[in-house]
């Protein structure tokens, strides 16, 4: 398994849960506190379980998701 | 009757209702979609039919078709929807059918913006369609003025067989006040033999049409047109006057912005500055005679407009030179305010006036 | 002697002003007999077009609406919401339907409006004096593709009857053709299967029938016959596009 | 007299619906009444504001711009509108959301913990209703009965449960004047 | 250059290409089809496009991105599709692009004839459209002025940002007279960094736009829009006057209507009446000033048009009162003989004139 | 570490003004991360329309237009007529596309103008509150069908794909969803396609995107996944509805 | 064959030849004289022949041809 | 000095190209000239006419409404126009075709049987021609050689083998005058 990296940009993220809904592994949560927005933030709980997959990335409609790989050399 | 606290918009709906009205082409558009929102709960109700068109464009030419067959027919749309149905507008004038249109003016020109403005008038009152016509157009300035000249509408439109514009603003649509609609009423005493329904034993066939191709007919049709017009301007003009008897500085505003400007007059009344409102409510024919009676006082008259200058023109006119006319506007969706307006009067007045 | 071809009743007394060899006045009649035969001329209502046709209400002895350029549709729909009891047809030009009308044919038959559509498709502007039409056909000349449609800038023809196919609110679509006796018969036909419909409340028909524009083809209007024949059918192929059984 | 009244808060804390009861109120007492309202340009979220006029007389202008009364449910809206009241006049603010002291001297301003006090009664949503409470205290623009009433025409029948609830609120809310 | 004999709509078309026009976008429709006809002649062999677009609508959408390129547009109609094209030309000057839209007039209103007609001055002039905005028009009494306003209205549009309208009627249209285009020019001068034509290396994108959802910024807008405005009133107005010197009877009118009564006038002169003919070559903005100078020694205007009058309503505007304005018309098609017009000028001596 | 996903250069930093869990994002994002992997942002211009999408000239970094309301494939063809080496994308939500603008958008693919239109297919009208649609499907509640779209009244959805299919000039039409994480990587292709396309000079393309409005569909972002996948998709097929090979 | 009687209005003809064009018997001929309108109108040359198909009068655009037939008791 | 010329007759006839030879003759020669149309509303058939306007000076109005000369190339365009013809005018009748005589005594008329003396040259189309032969007999509004010449600049090349015949016609009109 590849080591990924992916982090929240919170002030962007609106709540919606698409992206927890998308997580295969069920490691999205929203968090308890809110944004400038008012929305709650999604993050990720358990980031060491993260297999890459970019599914949150590709259906948070907000921009919000950013993901890094280890380059294979 | 009792009152019913309502929106501007929707009581447009429920006075067309009230006035015998039971079919509506629309389009949406902000600000006023409140009105086809509550049309599209109330006419099927009550057996009528509600019609969410393709465009304003079908729109307007739904309500042609149904004008041509004497039924009591609206459509509503705010500034850019309006500029699409010019054509059909001229069709429905060229043609003499009732109607109503209801215009709920927002910001221009373009796509502008969605608040309150009043920049349609030339529009409204001169013809933004082709040729030689006029819609009488009305401004109400309260919710229960919408359900007086609603009424009022259908029967001026059915009596000269000509199209009425509603004209208002954002702020007035979405206003909620107390409204009585009074006794509910329908056109059935106009003529509507000329209706196109299917002769139905019918000797002659009735044709609803603006085609002339020779100009000497079309010049016999325009002439009957502007026989028309004329009658209606010497006798549908209507208009408030508001503390203008003595005034020095007479303001000329109307629909919401003629109510600020009462404000502002009463501040200036305050402060000792004879000041009253003149509030055209027809605007097309605009009352020439009434801004004349009541200005016979006034050393100057501030026209107010949520708009660069346009009704402007008609004090001009109204006046011909009598007595200086100056304007003071908002734009783009700005509402002036009754400070502003006062300061003007105060500005005015100083310039033009008496000894306070 | 009976009288077995004449007149009919629906249409008035007036001369037609269409040039000699016009197929408007072939497909004038038939509606008129149509609505003769299904008995509907009292309670039928005709919306005329911006086109050649634009004087039908001086022809068809029915009440008539003149309607804006390609908004007959919008009419119809006008008149057929408030009367439903009437019998509403437009009679529209291609220019009139398919290019400035495109908008209010489409949603006419979207809604299943329960109106009969009569298209006559000369594939040209009559009226203004031989422009091209959506309908104008790859390499034909007109007055504004003096060197003759070409794909590359203009596209190619639109096939009415198939677009609108793919509706489920049109109940009825037919291409036919006015070039022969037999294919008048069968336009004939089309059109009172469409008034028999909207009799019926069944909703959106439309008959498309192919028309001769001699004087704006630069033809005689027997040679006209041939570029239908050959040319226009080419492209439009006739038949029955939609029909009651299979809508919805 | 005419009274005019702002109220601004963000889009769902029942600002609009506040305004409502209280022309509603002013209308079933025969007063002249009128609101409008101002919404943002965003679907969702944003700010949201009505103005309320009351009168014994008929309103020449319901267009509020330099209100009797503020009633601030946010920061943002304290912010906007703090200097447009009249002088002499009243600010109510929501200081379970607003956490700065008004620098005007020359209006009246109560602090009302509407949100605390709100969840404290087991619904949020009331915090509008505790706010009118206060206000209903301090100026009898329309009388408390009046307002129950109105609650009771514009609930449907299915929500009537939620009108003791409602009265509670306007109640707590009077009753924090006292804390000011 | 030598002169040509051609049609005033093909002189349109042939002259916008001599301005370096290379693209139109138009609806058939009488009287003015020759103008697209021979663009799809001409424009294809020197590179250019010409489209039929499919309605009136689209052909002005069209020429709203096109213009947005940066380049010379131009799209053309008559009454019933200029009313199409109310929405378009409202976002055209809202988005302030330079276009030239071209209106043959014909008889209305609806469908009307086909006969030349000057019943759409209010349309052209009070923006048919909706908001606050004007069009440049001009109105050119002679073919040879239609080639020298075509190539003006491409500078004023590029100059200003704001779309012009060329008005005339079908007469004018179909009438041949000998024309000099003289030499060819091109919009290249004009600063044209606004244009959407893709980023190409710049930093910033361009964005073409009348959206201003804020009120506070459409206000911004609309003021710079009225900045404009006021500064082509101050700077662009142009008129001609006919024998005004020592008028005491001055016939205002433009376009052909302007040309018989010159005849009119010339008839008058023969019988001793001291009558000239001022003409407006801009409609808006309107030359009050070169009115006002035009009649000095004037005792009354009258004002002829092929309407039931509407520009009648810009001399009054113009005169503020200052003197007697009647009016003549002619509609349907029916164009004013200059006896008539003579007439109406003889029988105003009469009333308002001194001596013979 | 190396990034793999973040925002595209074609996008600015403006925050979307869209509802939570609106897809106009995610639409969005895909056009601009093609337009970044062909390269083609500094010749692009795009088309906004007038609909939730407004502000799109705000948010796509490449020169921009407002349309009026349905008239963007008008002002597309108006753009690429006069500057043929710029790439043009129109993108419309469906009362934009299929009601006012449906003959703009049937014409425009007609003459194969060589422009790509974005259609944003959430059966609603969003900006103006969610009013009904001619996507709407029969059953659904809006502002203006408050019992639900009922086919006696108002007739039935238009599936644009299959209309337009019709046109022999449409080169490419496909119609996707970006309901989940497979579907979001087709609509990225098929709006690459299309581009692509353009660049090659072979005529009119459109991806149709059926794409949740939770706001107005009064429904969680979640839930309204659910509704694509379940209604949406029942009523409108995804696939290829017309392709290059067989185009013409 | 049953009898008919095939009449042409003239003053409605305007030469265009599709009746002509349309009879299978070849019996229709253009006039060499004008009408009001200034067209030659269609005649019948061969009244005899004439099968009463009615394909002129189905062809005709302008309602110049009348047809009546004897009836068969 | 300014002449105004009215034609008209039925469309076929060849009106608008007489009008539009008349006007490039006179640009030809360095005089000011209009030429203005005007259709009935049938797209085949109707009638036709044209009006130009030929002078020294500038052209105040090109709208013709009083001709100095007409010319009446059948019977409705005579009953149309006849009365309009100015005080010591001139009118021009194709005596072919309309078979009245004027009843005005005021005017100056010739009779020229145009179609017949066509038809004797071998192509009816050139009655028109005929008919300019006669008026330009009698005004010498243009020279027949600048006729000629717009003749070779408005036909087509394929076309000029016709410029005989058409020569023929304007003498053989001209001709038609001593008749009178
Ligand atoms: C809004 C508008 N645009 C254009 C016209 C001009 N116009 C009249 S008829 C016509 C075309 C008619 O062609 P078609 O519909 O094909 O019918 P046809 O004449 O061939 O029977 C046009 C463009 C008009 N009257 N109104
Ligand atoms: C001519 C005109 N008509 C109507 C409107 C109002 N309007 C703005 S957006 C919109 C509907 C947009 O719906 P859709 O195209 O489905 O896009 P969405 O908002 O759902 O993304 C309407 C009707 C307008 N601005 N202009
Ligand atoms: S999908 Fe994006 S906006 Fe939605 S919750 Fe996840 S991170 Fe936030
Ligand atoms: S122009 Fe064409 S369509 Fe029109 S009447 Fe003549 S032949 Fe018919
Ligand atoms: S209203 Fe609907 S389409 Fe618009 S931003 Fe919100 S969710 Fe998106
Ligand atoms: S078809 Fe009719 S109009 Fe034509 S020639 Fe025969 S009879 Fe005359």
């Amino acid at each position: 398994m590849s080591k990924v990296r992916v982090t929240f940009n919170e002030e962007l993220c609106k709540g919606c849960e698409l992206c927890k809904n998308a997580c295969p592994k069920g490691i999205i949560e929203m968090a308890g506190y809110i944004n400038a927005m008012g929305y709650h933030p999604a993050k990720l709980v358990n980031p060491q379980e993260c297999v890459g997959c970019g599914f949150c990335a590709l259906m948070c409609p907000d921009l919000v998701i950013k993901i890094e790989k280890e380059e294979i050399k | 009757m009792s009152k019913v606290l309502m929106k501007g918009n929707e009581v447009i709906g429920e006075a067309a209702i009230k006035a015998g009205c039971r079919y509506f082409f629309g389009y949406p558009i902000t600000p006023q979609s409140e009105l086809p929102e509550y049309l599209s709960r109330r006419l099927p109700e009550i057996g009528g039919v509600y019609l969410q068109a393709e465009s304003e464009v079908a729109a307007i030419n739904m309500v042609y078709g149904a004008a041509a067959t004497g039924v009591r027919v609206m459509t509503s749309s705010s500034s850019p929807g309006i500029s699409l149905k010019q054509e059909g507008i001229s069709y429905i004038a060229g043609s003499e059918l009732p109607c109503i249109i209801v215009n709920i003016m927002r910001g221009g020109p373009g796509l502008g913006g969605i608040q309150p403005s009043q920049s349609d008038y030339f529009q409204a009152t001169r013809g933004g369609g082709h040729g030689d016509y006029y819609l009488i157009v009305l401004a109400p300035a309260s919710v229960q003025e919408i359900a007086d000249l609603v009424k009022k509408g259908f029967d001026l439109a059915e009596k000269y067989r000509n199209p009425v514009m509603i004209l208002g603003d954002g702020m007035l649509g979405q206003m909620m006040e107390p409204v009585d609609f009074g006794v509910e009423t329908s056109g059935d005493s106009f003529d509507k033999s000329w209706a196109t329904t299917g002769k139905n034993g019918r000797k002659k066939s009735n044709i609803v049409n603006s085609l002339y191709l020779k100009p000497e007919e079309l010049e016999v049709h325009n002439r009957e047109l502007e026989k028309k017009y004329l009658e209606i301007k010497s006798k549908e003009t209507m208009a408030e006057s508001y503390l203008t008897k003595d005034a020095e500085i007479v303001v000329a505003a109307y629909g919401m912005t003629a109510r600020i400007a009462k404000s502002a007059v009463d501040m200036a009344r305050e402060e000792g500055i004879r000041a009253g409102v003149f509030r055209p409510i027809t605007l097309w024919p605009y009352p020439e005679k009434e801004l004349n009676a009541a200005t016979v006082s006034a050393k100057g008259v501030l026209t107010v407009e949520m708009s660069l200058g346009q009704m402007v023109e008609d004090v001009k006119l109204s006046l011909n030179g009598r007595l200086p006319v100056e304007f003071y506007g908002r734009v783009g969706g700005m509402v002036p305010t009754a400070r502003a307006i006062f300061e003007e009067i105060k500005r005015m007045s100083e310039k033009f006036g008496g000894v306070k | 002697m009976a009288v077995v071809f004449d007149r009919p009743k629906s249409l008035t007394d007036a001369k037609f002003h269409y040039c000699p060899g016009c197929h408007h006045g072939i497909i004038h009649r038939l509606v008129a007999e149509v609505l003769d035969e299904l008995g509907l001329q009292d309670r039928t209502v005709g919306i005329a077009p911006v086109g050649c046709a634009v004087f039908a209400y001086d022809y068809f002895d029915v009440d008539c609406i003149e309607a804006a350029h390609g908004r007959a549709p919008a009419v119809a729909t006008g008149v057929k919401r408030t009367r439903p009891d009437t019998i509403v047809f437009s009679y529209q030009g291609d220019g009139d339907l398919a290019s400035i009308g495109m908008a209010e044919i489409v949603h006419a038959a979207a809604r299943s409006e329960n109106i009969t559509v009569i298209f006559v498709n000369n594939a040209i502007y009559g009226m203004t004096g031989g422009q091209m039409a959506p309908t104008t056909l790859i390499g034909q000349k007109t007055t504004t593709s003096p060197l003759g449609r070409k794909s590359e800038l203009t596209g190619y023809p639109i096939k009415v009857c198939e677009l609108l196919a793919t509706l489920p609110g049109a109940t009825y679509l037919a291409r036919t053709s006015v070039h022969d006796p037999k294919n008048v018969r069968q336009t004939k036909e089309a059109i009172k299967k469409a008034f028999q419909l909207q009799v019926e409340g069944k909703g959106f028909s439309l008959v498309e029938v192919l028309s001769a524009c001699p004087t704006n083809w630069h033809m005689k209007p027997v040679q006209a016959l041939d570029f239908i024949k050959n040319d226009m059918m080419n492209y439009f192929p006739l038949g029955q596009f939609k029909s009651p059984e299979e809508a919805k | 007299m005419l009274k005019q009244i702002m109220i601004a808060g963000f889009g769902g804390q029942g600002i609009m619906s506040m305004g409502q009861l209280m022309v509603y109120s002013g209308m079933i007492e025969g007063k002249e009444v009128a609101w409008i309202p101002s919404y943002g340009p965003e679907m969702r979220g944003g700010t949201a504001n009505c103005s309320v006029s009351i009168s014994d007389d008929p309103i020449s202008s319901p267009h509020v711009t330099e209100p009797d009364i503020l009633i601030a449910m946010n920061n943002p809206s304290l912010d906007k509108f703090e200097m447009s009241v009249k002088n002499g006049g009243v600010i109510f603010i929501n200081s379970s959301l607003i956490d700065r002291k008004i620098k005007r001297k020359d209006v009246k301003v109560y602090y009302i913990s509407a949100n605390d006090k709100a969840t404290e009664l087991g619904d949020v949503r009331v915090a509008n209703m505790v706010m009118l409470g206060a206000l209903l205290k301090i100026d009898k623009l329309v009388k408390i009965d009046s307002i129950m009433e109105s609650l009771k025409k514009v609930l449907s029948k299915s929500k009537h449960h939620l009108l003791p609830l409602n009265a509670q609120a306007l109640e707590i809310g009077a009753r924090e004047i006292g804390n000011n």
